[in-house]
């Protein structure tokens, strides 16, 4: 079958692992784009999703490790990936600078997760040629 | 344009019947996560309807399980379902 | 591009309709052409009177009066909603559209948000 | 014994079905956080309803606007509720 | 002191019924009687043939087969809601009694968890 | 109005702050528990609930600083506070015992909060008079 046009998606996470199964439903598609000879311009956590870019969380030694999962897709596709900065404060998800302006002990962002504004998803909704969100369930 | 509608929360939620509100004839449907148990319900549900298959397959549905309008697709299938069509919602 | 931005979950008691009014301000902000539709308890946000203090929250009738400012296009708002919560198009925090649901008025945007 | 029954999802919430069918005559029912907007609907309730002020307030619901069989209490009613029964189901 | 576990969440698409099972799990450990009560999309946690592989998750159906390892009392199933889900008590993936949901029901058990 | 006997109460909340009102509707009851001469044996954080027990959480300035504002009414009324070894793992939320444990950068537990198991629930629930859920809304 003739292969259509590559297109550029951006894809929006708003559901946290360990509580949706959103992140898993993303990276299944977001492989499936790759697969397909499709890029993806990037990836923005919102909402309870930024929990998904925490060097701290310790699921068991028998579960998927979502945030090493993601963080090596990222890195293997070198897809830029963006913690909303408003989900993430509140949510406690820092990074060295947000650590040091808010004045807390740590700092828990994993790389390549970079934190940044709602502008970051304006930019991708615009330019890219698709956008998808992926949602918790509840 | 048709749209692509997608839709993960289980036939009980509000947020289902808001979704199937929106649906168009000329619509495709597609069901993921806890939305693919309404695959086997008696509902009937507009569209073109496809439902995911791993998540099918995690809940135990079997094909004779599901309506026989139902498709079963994979990830590339679903990535071919958004080559169609720009016009996507996620519910 | 234009984008609707759907809110369909009551005020106050989480923040998704929230983060979802915080989406399509920016939207606004960075000139897209967005509009609000409020359906099922989500049409609460449009209720007069609204005192969250005692919540320790911002009042959200206020932070919706603020969608003009953004450039906002307009607020559509389900009439059957309105009904089923005794709520009437005149007595709304803010000017809205009554609308009736349907395919075809989200086939008039090209991006639909509903977080 | 009487249970007190306290909900605080909104009424087109699946689990709002649910805590209405478990709520028998002799019980008492607490409308919390999204809940209270039930007072302003023409669904009746069933047992000895309240809906807890600060909610009601936070949602611009006056006393003229909520059904007149259901009571407002603030939080130390609602700890009175609480001292009537041990039998209390978070919905 | 009797509880009674509802699980009314689908299995799979979110946590809340997992750790619903795991505080009822809890109970039994500690010898306090305990039943589960499924009901709405919850009553596909008992259908046969559950396979999450895909999902990378364990599969449910299993971690509830348990459930009499751990000492609990009854696995109560709401016979409605089965057949909304066309499930037939004889073939559900642990052995579940099938009940009406009732306020009397309820009444059984001093303490009722729903989370 | 003559008091009737003072009763014991265990709370447990299972929704996030700045996700869903749980903790502060919660807090307004124990605060009401106490005035009316009450006691509250525990308080167990579970799920979502978790994330109140974070240091790293990060209100804008005009908003409530739920992890700061509980804690100080854990320590005024010395209520012990237990948050789910389970749940907070998984979300990222770590004292320093279990970041040594599973050697990560930083630990982020706010006290008095303390991390442990159901087993502390199960207790609640039994020896406690009353035992009361704050749930998420959705």
């Amino acid at each position: 079958m003739p292969k259509t046009t590559a297109l550029s998606f951006t894809l929006i996470i708003t559901g946290a692992p360990y509580v949706s199964q959103a992140p898993q439903t993303a990276l299944e598609f977001a492989r499936a784009v790759i697969a397909a000879g499709h890029r993806i311009d990037r990836v923005f956590l919102y909402g309870d999703a930024v929990h998904l870019a925490s060097t701290l969380a310790c699921a068991p030694s028998d579960e998927p490790q979502w945030t090493q999962i993601w963080s090596e897709f990222l890195e293997t596709h070198r897809v830029p990936a963006i913690v909303c900065i408003a989900s993430a404060l509140r949510r406690g998800v820092l990074d060295e600078k947000e650590q040091k302006r808010y004045q807390r002990p740590a700092h828990n962002l994993e790389p390549p997760f970079e934190i940044a504004g709602l502008g970051e998803w304006v930019e991708g909704t615009v330019s890219s040629d698709r956008t998808l969100y992926f949602h918790p369930t509840d | 344009m048709p749209s692509l509608h997608i839709v993960n929360k289980a036939p009980d939620h509000a947020r289902f019947q808001t979704c199937l509100a929106a649906v168009a004839d000329e619509d495709t449907l597609l069901l993921t996560e806890n939305a693919v148990l309404a695959a086997v319900m008696a509902q009937g549900l507009p569209g073109t309807v496809f439902a995911l298959s791993a998540d099918l397959e995690a809940r135990g549905l079997a094909p004779a399980d599901i309506m026989a309008n139902i498709g079963r697709i994979d990830f590339a299938g679903f990535v071919s379902l958004t080559e169609a069509t720009s016009r996507i919602i996620s519910w | 591009m234009t984008a609707l931005v759907v809110i369909d979950r009551a005020p106050y008691g989480d923040w998704r309709g929230r983060e979802a009014v915080d989406m399509g301000f920016s939207l606004a902000a960075f000139d897209q052409p967005v509009s609000f539709l409020f359906t099922g308890p989500g049409v609460n946000w449009l209720r007069m009177g609204q005192d969250a203090t005692e919540l320790s929250q911002k009042n959200l009738a206020r932070q919706l009066g603020a969608a003009a400012i953004f450039g906002v296009e307009a607020l559509l708002v389900d009439h059957k909603a309105l009904a089923a919560y005794q709520l009437s198009v005149d007595t709304l925090s803010s000017p809205a559209q009554p609308v009736t649901v349907s395919p075809g008025l989200y086939g008039q945007y090209d991006h639909i948000l509903c977080l």
